[in-house]
């Protein structure tokens, strides 16, 4: 039994010190991945850290605040290109980042209008329009998109002598780190209570002076903002950037990381990316047995756990807790 | 004014093929209230299946009969198998809409396992280049085909919705799951029943589409979104809409690719469909019903 | 406080003795020589993936032929479904891993991958994906790239001025897709017809996903074009001719070197295809160099009958690649390999494609295409119209 | 009370149904229901009724996770909502379950559901004798009756299923008190034509006026049982159910209730 | 009755297609009154709440609240003004704890700053967590502070539902049928806590009822509506005597 002193102390991060060592012991290994693991696989944990972003930022959207989008590609392509563009012109990365993550939350906010009149699939169709949109744009408008060659990004210059791998992954996952436990205060907040309000009873919630036009721009415009900052990662990622990248199946993807990991959950999120990216990477060799896997594991999970990957995770949480006595 | 005219038919004609493939999501979003994400994958397989049978000399017709019945076969399978268990389970809507991607994926992988991913051309009793001219407009033979097909489809659900009684256990079933178990009238036939139906509608627009976009493993996508997009203009729970809303956006698209832009006529047709459910949410006609405060 | 300093201690301690690398010759033993390939195995591209088992069921025989100097060809094979970024990842795990590289699938994978390959020094062999990629590189970062891929625009100018050559054609169309291809077609076919009094009045592109062509044909129909360039895949080619046809339009029609594949074009569009000329950067089912290898991979992978057209390019990327491997010796280095290849002249793989060289200035070592005529549908028949059009290398 | 006790229709022999597997609904409830009794179950909000009801009609799934229900002797707990309807049970939900998209004819048209066309017919007439307003409204959707006139066509459609044992959830919600009356009078005649009846009712006054027996439900236990007269005269149901007891003080000064043991 | 008119209603009417739900409804309440609106279903109560708090736009005639109108404002602006309500069937967040519940009930009064927010700085939090502790306490809900509101019984919804409205801090108290479906006891219980939340925040209260013995305790004066119109008005002596009450609504007794 563990008793809460203070109202102030109920509102820390991680409470207990048992959880705070573990969680601290964790990161330090993730962070020294570079040191310990297998060096062929630091690209691809560094891709599982950037879509875990851009996962976070659909949850964000989906599970908290209940609004659906299948436009997650577009803005992708907003922030990857405005990424692209401010790194050419000499931006330096961390500020481009911010203007990547600004322009797609801008676009968001826009996109969220809708929203404010069209529920479930209906909304989801106008968010698909979006992201049809932007690809059309991005395929015929020459001056964004870098023209016939496409955009050249330069690449990050690693300091201290380390390779540039490691560089890579130490940024990404130092980015991934603000934007979760960004993610973790924000559902801890107000902001996140009237986003759950909304999803629960909209009508409640505006009788309880949420503003559900405010609440729900505000959902649409931070999570557009999370996804364009994935994407501008990803832009970093490739070196180069073509609008082909960007089609209908990379907001698939983004859409079965939230519902695999667990609706409304932030470490779901992280699981469902993990489980986009490495599934088939794992499964690489069998080839066309790929989708077919894929799509088994994604029925079996949520066969066996409608909850995702987050939900079995609970699960496994609590029987480790109750594990002497079960 | 004949290219106005003959735009207007291609329109209609892609309008057509988008309709079939609406009318089968509706079906299934009208029992279920999932969207179906493998409906294009499902008609996938059946058309392959037909296909393969055309091939090995089985006549047209029975190819078609023996590929609607495995089709609707992985459908009733894909329900009792994936769906039931995972809604005792308790999942929610948007649960079972991603286990109808896992669906899509597996039929797919297994699709070009079994056919490979190069591109055939559908042996279909009706050309599609033999071509009627009337005035200044082309018609061809396939056009008029699936435009009566999509026709002839919607007028058999249509009737099996709303005139028999099956159909009234259907739209019972859709709407109140438990009161229709407690009359004792059998959901899980029900359902399946719908499920199957579907799927058989979704061969049938495969059969058709695929002469037109030629076959391969993928060549229901994009006609599987627009088909979507179709079902959402119309209004998702509406039959009629389904029509409606395929033919609409066919015109739209092939109006706004010759008028204003053909590199954005997609996006143009998207513009439309907001558009329209900015001013009607549930669709030109759906109707959603309304929670009551 | 006290984890804080293990931590940074720990820190520390890796920094300095960490990064540790070792492998004297990547991928490459005593008796194997693994060899890298990631390829569109899976998704709505492929079709492509085809290549890459022809590869593998060639490098087989290659294997039960002996081998290269005592050692057999391993060829792992990894999905990364026609996306880049799952390709950056299959190339860092296999930089360390392989020898080398070969036959990779796409322009954009060569574009994400291009610094990675100059960075590690990992030589890749015949990619597919547009020459221009490398060409505009600096010199230096090309040294382990060996490509035998005609360039678009060469190809085209080609093409057009055909067109005007061949047919008479005054009013010209061109069909692409929507993207670096596509736009690179077109590129060459302005430049052909500058040099024409034939005009462009047309260009008519589409989207990778679009499958419905008939407002595309309509268009194309408008303009009043008398031939058609088609710079697209086989599906939307033979999708477009169809929708033109359908409303009664027959123009002359020219494609690209991707659609030479004279089995499948006549399987899909079948009596529409006759008289339509062709470009074709390698050989063709039908003749003597491609039937032998064809008999050779099908026998292996009985799976590839039926995709004869993907399993020529399959076995063209192997071939080059053992030649090179024959000629770097026994006592193989990724760099004694990179100066055999320099030193390949005049090889044509039995007659699979023209005479290519490479030289330490010249990594480009092939850029040719021929002009063919598609025959009738009955027999699938086609002819040779030009001999070998060879144009300098971009790099 | 009758001499020689009738045989059971319904049997529930110490049922248990827990939520989420852990939170206890019912905790040992058991019930015995005769030939043509209307059965009332009383109790607050929470206490477990409506659990009780669709425990029965198996809508809970895999629940009871103990005890017995038994119909005529057959046990039908822990089956599918379908076989248990098909045993002869028929649940009328609190909100009615109507299919309110449908006319009323639809609606009667789905009672009947594999029952044999003749049979229907005659129960339809019956139906519309019971409740003459339903003719009237044969062609108007479901959605547009009155509370009342839905109730009445819950039960009806429900009567042509024929059922041994009808199971009702508070019928008289949301009823005007006329309605109600007339709804309550109806429960009567159709009991007397042979159909037990079990009734979950808030109106307790109204419930104890047509009951032949009545029991109360409390956190999951039935506290009380007994007939009308017995319950109407113990002094905590009329305190806390009827609020004519001592407690329920007229005028403007209130109590604050303390939570005490009864029962 | 002490303070000037709080809310004003004058000829409001409200259709939907052809049904009038409302028709000509006048009503006004004065500052600390507590007014019952009593009426058999359907008689247009939620109705006229539902207008009062935006979620309806009437059909025509005005609502203000101190001499401001509150047509056309949106539900949320409606509460900033200092109008709170309750539901007949409860619309909890049902996956929420109780305290998150009346901690959006406090979310008007948040100074809302996203960087705070992202940042972890709650001090905000701290203040309002202050306020809803009174509420808590007020309404005896210690014991299910972090219950998840989907496993409290009713009556703990009911109170929470009570102390979300009350959390708004507003000027007037919008209550749809507090005791429905609550036993006798439960009723008693919170009859007081209507009765002292008048008298402990100072807080007007509008109610509709469907039991007249609480509703005629509880309110100082009464309106009586029957399909969308008003029947009579009064205190509750007068109202229970008029014979249109007796016969619409009193039929049982």
């Amino acid at each position: 039994m563990d008793l809460v002193e203070s109202y102030r102390e109920e509102l820390r991060f991680a409470r207990k010190p048992l959880g705070r060592a573990l969680l601290i012991l964790l990161l330090v290994a993730a962070a020294l991945l570079p040191w310990w693991g297998p060096r062929a696989w630091l690209t691809r944990a560094s891709l599982v850290w950037l879509f875990a972003v851009g996962v976070i930022g659909q949850n964000l959207l989906i599970g908290y605040a209940g609004l659906i989008s299948f436009g997650q590609a577009g803005f992708l392509a907003i922030g990857a290109y405005t990424f692209g563009h401010l790194r050419i012109i000499g931006v330096p990365f961390p500020l481009a980042l911010a203007g990547a993550g600004g322009a797609a939350g801008l676009a968001g906010w826009l996109v969220g209008f809708p929203s404010l009149r069209l529920k479930g699939p209906y909304l989801a169709i106008a968010t698909l329009g979006f992201g049809t949109a932007t690809y059309q744009i991005f395929a015929n408008v020459e001056w964004l998109s870098g023209g016939r060659a496409g955009l050249a990004i330069p690449p990050l210059q690693a300091p201290f002598g380390l390779l540039r791998d490691t560089w890579v992954y130490l940024v990404y996952y130092a980015i991934f780190l603000l934007f979760t436990g960004t993610a973790y205060n924000l559902i801890s907040s107000y902001l996140g209570r009237a986003w759950v309000a909304v999803r629960d009873s909209d009508i409640a919630a505006e009788s309880m002076g949420v503003s559900l036009a405010r609440t729900k721009l505000l959902a649409f415009a931070i999570s557009s903002f999370y996804t364009g900052v994935s994407g501008a990662l990803m832009a970093q990622y490739l070196g180069h950037l073509e609008p082909q990248a960007f089609n209908i199946s990379e907001s698939m993807n983004f859409f079965v990381a939230v519902i695999v990991g667990g609706l409304a959950s932030v470490e779901g999120s992280i699981f469902g990316a993990a489980f986009v990216v490495l599934v088939p990477a794992l499964l690489g060799d069998l080839r066309w047995a790929v989708p077919v896997l894929f799509g088994s594991a994604i029925l079996s999970v949520l066969i066996l756990e409608p909850l995702g990957l987050a939900g079995l995770w609970l699960k496994t949480r609590l029987y480790f807790r109750l594990w002497p006595f079960r | 004014m004949p290219s106005l005219l003959q735009y207007a038919l291609s329109g209609l004609s892609a309008g057509s093929l988008y309709a079939m493939v609406a009318l089968g999501l509706v079906l299934i979003y009208r029992s279920t209230r999932v969207l179906n994400f493998a409906h294009a994958d499902m008609a996938t397989v059946g058309t392959f299946i037909a296909f393969s049978m055309i091939r090995s000399g089985v006549p047209f017709w029975l190819a078609l009969s023996m590929a609607i019945v495995a089709g609707s076969a992985v459908a009733v399978v894909f329900y009792f198998a994936a769906l039931v268990p995972a809604q005792r389970k308790g999942a929610n809507h948007l649960g079972q809409v991603i286990l109808t991607l896992g669906l899509a994926l597996i039929l797919q992988g297994l699709t070009v396992y079994q056919w490979g991913a190069e591109p055939d051309r559908f042996p279909f009793p009706l050309s599609d280049t033999a071509v009627f001219q009337v005035g200044p407009v082309f018609v061809s033979e396939l056009s008029l085909g699936t435009l009566a097909a999509a026709a002839t489809a919607s007028l058999v659900l249509y009737l099996l919705t709303q005139k028999t009684r099956l159909g009234l256990a259907m739209r019972a079933t859709s709407e109140n799951l438990q009161a229709a178990q407690t009359l004792g009238i059998p959901t899980r036939g029900v359902l399946a029943f719908a499920w199957g139906v579907a799927a058989a509608l979704a061969v049938v627009a495969g059969v058709f589409l695929a002469p037109v976009l030629l076959l391969d493993p993928f060549f229901m996508l994009d006609a599987m979104f627009k088909g979507l997009a179709a079902a959402v203009l119309g209004g998702l729970n509406s039959l009629p809409g389904a029509v409606l809303g395929g033919l609409l956006l066919g015109v739209a698209e092939s109006l706004g690719g010759a008028y204003v832009s053909l590199e954005f006529k997609t996006s143009l047709a998207f513009i439309l469909i907001v558009a329209v459910l900015l001013v009607r949410p549930e669709g030109l006609l759906g109707k959603e019903f309304q929670e009551r405060v | 406080m006290a984890l804080r300093f293990l931590a940074a201690g720990l820190l520390t301690l890796f920094l300095l003795g960490g990064e540790a690398r070792a492998a004297p010759v990547p991928g490459v033993t005593d008796t194997e020589i693994t060899i890298g390939i990631t390829g569109p195995l899976s998704g709505p591209a492929a079709a492509w993936g085809t290549i890459a088992l022809a590869s593998e069921a060639y490098a087989s025989y290659v294997n039960q032929q002996g081998g290269v100097h005592g050692r057999k060809l391993k060829l792992v094979l990894k999905d990364d479904g026609y996306n880049p970024g799952r390709a950056v990842a299959n190339f860092n795990e296999m930089k360390d891993q392989v020898f080398a590289v070969m036959g990779t699938v796409g322009t954009a994978v060569l574009n994400a991958n291009k610094d990675l390959v100059a960075d590690a020094g990992l030589p890749l062999v015949y990619p597919l994906g547009n020459v221009q990629v490398f060409a505009k590189q600096p010199k230096e970062k090309v040294r382990t790239v060996f490509q035998a891929y005609p360039d678009y625009t060469d190809e085209t100018e080609f093409l057009s001025q055909q067109a005007v050559k061949l047919e008479g054609v005054k009013k010209l169309g061109f069909f692409g897709q929507n993207d670096d291809y596509g736009k690179g077609g077109l590129e060459g076919v302005k430049k052909g017809l500058a040099k024409t009094d034939a005009k462009l009045v047309a260009e008519v592109f589409y989207e990778v996903t679009d499958r419905e062509l008939g407002t595309q044909a309509l268009k194309m129909k408008e303009s009043g074009a008398e031939a058609v360039i088609l710079y697209a895949t086989a599906t939307h080619a033979a999708g477009l001719v169809k929708e033109m046809a359908k409303v009664g339009y027959r123009p002359k029609l020219f494609a690209a070197f991707t659609l030479y594949d004279r089995d499948t074009m006549f399987r899909l569009l079948g009596d529409l295809w006759e008289g339509a000329y062709f470009d074709a950067a390698i050989g063709l089912r039908g003749e003597p160099a491609a039937d032998k290898v064809i008999e050779i991979v099908t026998r292996i992978d009985p799976k590839l009958k039926g995709r004869e057209g993907f399993c020529v390019q399959g076995v063209a990327d192997v071939m080059m690649l053992v030649e090179g491997l024959k000629r770097a010796g026994r006592d193989l280095t990724r760099e004694k390999f990179i100066a055999a290849m320099e030193t390949i002249k005049d090889y044509d793989g039995g007659g699979l494609y023209p005479p290519f060289s490479f030289s330490p200035t010249r990594h480009h070592g092939l850029n040719a295409v021929r002009l063919m005529r598609a025959g009738k549908a009955t027999d699938a028949s086609v002819k040779q119209i030009t001999p070998w059009q060879v144009f300098p290398g971009h790099f | 009370m009758t001499g020689s006790p009738a045989p059971a229709v319904l049997a529930v022999s110490s049922i248990e149904t827990l939520y989420l597997d852990r939170i206890y609904a019912l905790s040992g409830v058991s019930l015995e229901l005769r030939e043509r009794e209307i059965f009332a179950v009383l109790g607050p909000n929470g206490a477990g009724k409506t659990t009780l009801l669709k425990t029965i009609a198996g809508l809970l799934r895999d629940q009871p996770k103990k005890g017995t229900i038994r119909l005529d002797g057959r046990h039908i707990e822990r089956q599918q909502p379908e076989d248990v309807a098909d045993a002869g049970v028929v649940f009328v939900a609190e909100d009615r379950g109507l299919f309110r998209e449908l006319t009323v004819a639809e609606n009667l048209e789905l009672g009947m559901w594999g029952k044999p066309r003749r049979q229907a017919r005659e129960d339809l007439e019956r139906v519309h004798d019971l409740f003459p307003r339903l003719r009237e409204r044969i062609d108007q959707q479901a959605d547009s009756l009155s509370g009342g006139e839905q109730q009445m066509l819950a039960i009806g459609r429900s009567l042509l299923r024929r059922p041994r044992l009808l199971l009702l959830d508070e019928p008289s919600l949301g009823l005007t008190p006329e309605m109600s009356k007339l709804v309550f009078e109806a429960l009567v005649q159709i009991s007397q034509a042979g159909t037990t009846i079990l009734l979950v009712e808030q109106n307790a006054r109204l419930a104890l006026r047509v009951a032949t027996r009545a029991a109360i439900l409390e956190t999951g236990r039935v506290v009380l049982t007994g007939t009308p007269q017995e319950l109407s005269e113990h002094p905590d149901v009329r305190d806390v159910y009827l609020g004519i007891g001592a407690a329920a003080t007229e005028g403007k000064s209130f109590r604050l209730y303390r939570k005490r043991r009864r029962w | 009755m002490a303070g000037g008119v709080l809310l004003e209603v004058r000829d409001l009417t409200l259709r939907f297609g052809g049904i009038t739900a409302l028709g000509g409804i006048d009503l006004s309440i004065a500052e600390g009154e507590t007014l019952a609106v009593i009426g058999p279903n359907g008689s247009g109560k939620t109705s006229l709440f539902n207008c009062v708090t935006g979620l309806y736009r009437p059909t025509s005639g005005s609502i203000a609240l101190g001499g401001e109108s509150l047509l056309g404002l949106s539900p949320d602006r409606v509460t900033a003004r200092g109008v709170a309500r309750t539901f007949q069937n409860l619309r909890l967040f049902l996956h929420m704890t109780v305290l998150d519940n009346l901690m959006l009930g406090r979310h008007l009064h948040f100074r809302k700053s996203l960087l705070d927010a992202a940042l972890r700085l709650r001090g905000e939090e701290l203040r309002h967590r202050a306020r809803v502790e009174e509420i808590i306490e007020f309404l005896d809900l210690e014991a299910w502070r972090d219950s998840r509101v989907a496993g409290c019984s009713y009556g703990v919804q009911k109170r929470v539902e009570m102390g979300r409205a009350l959390a708004t801090e507003p000027r007037l108290l919008l209550l749809d049928e507090p005791v429905s479906g609550l036993t006798a006891e439960e009723k008693e219980e919170v009859s007081y806590w209507i009765n002292e939340i008048r008298g402990r925040f100072g807080v007007t209260v509008l109610l509709v009822e469907h039991d007249l013995r609480v509703a005629s305790r509880l309110s100082q004066r009464m309106v009586v509506l029957d399909r969308g119109l008003k029947l009579t008005e009064g205190t509750p002596e007068e109202v229970q005597r008029h014979p249109g009450v007796i016969r619409a609504y009193l039929g049982d007794q």
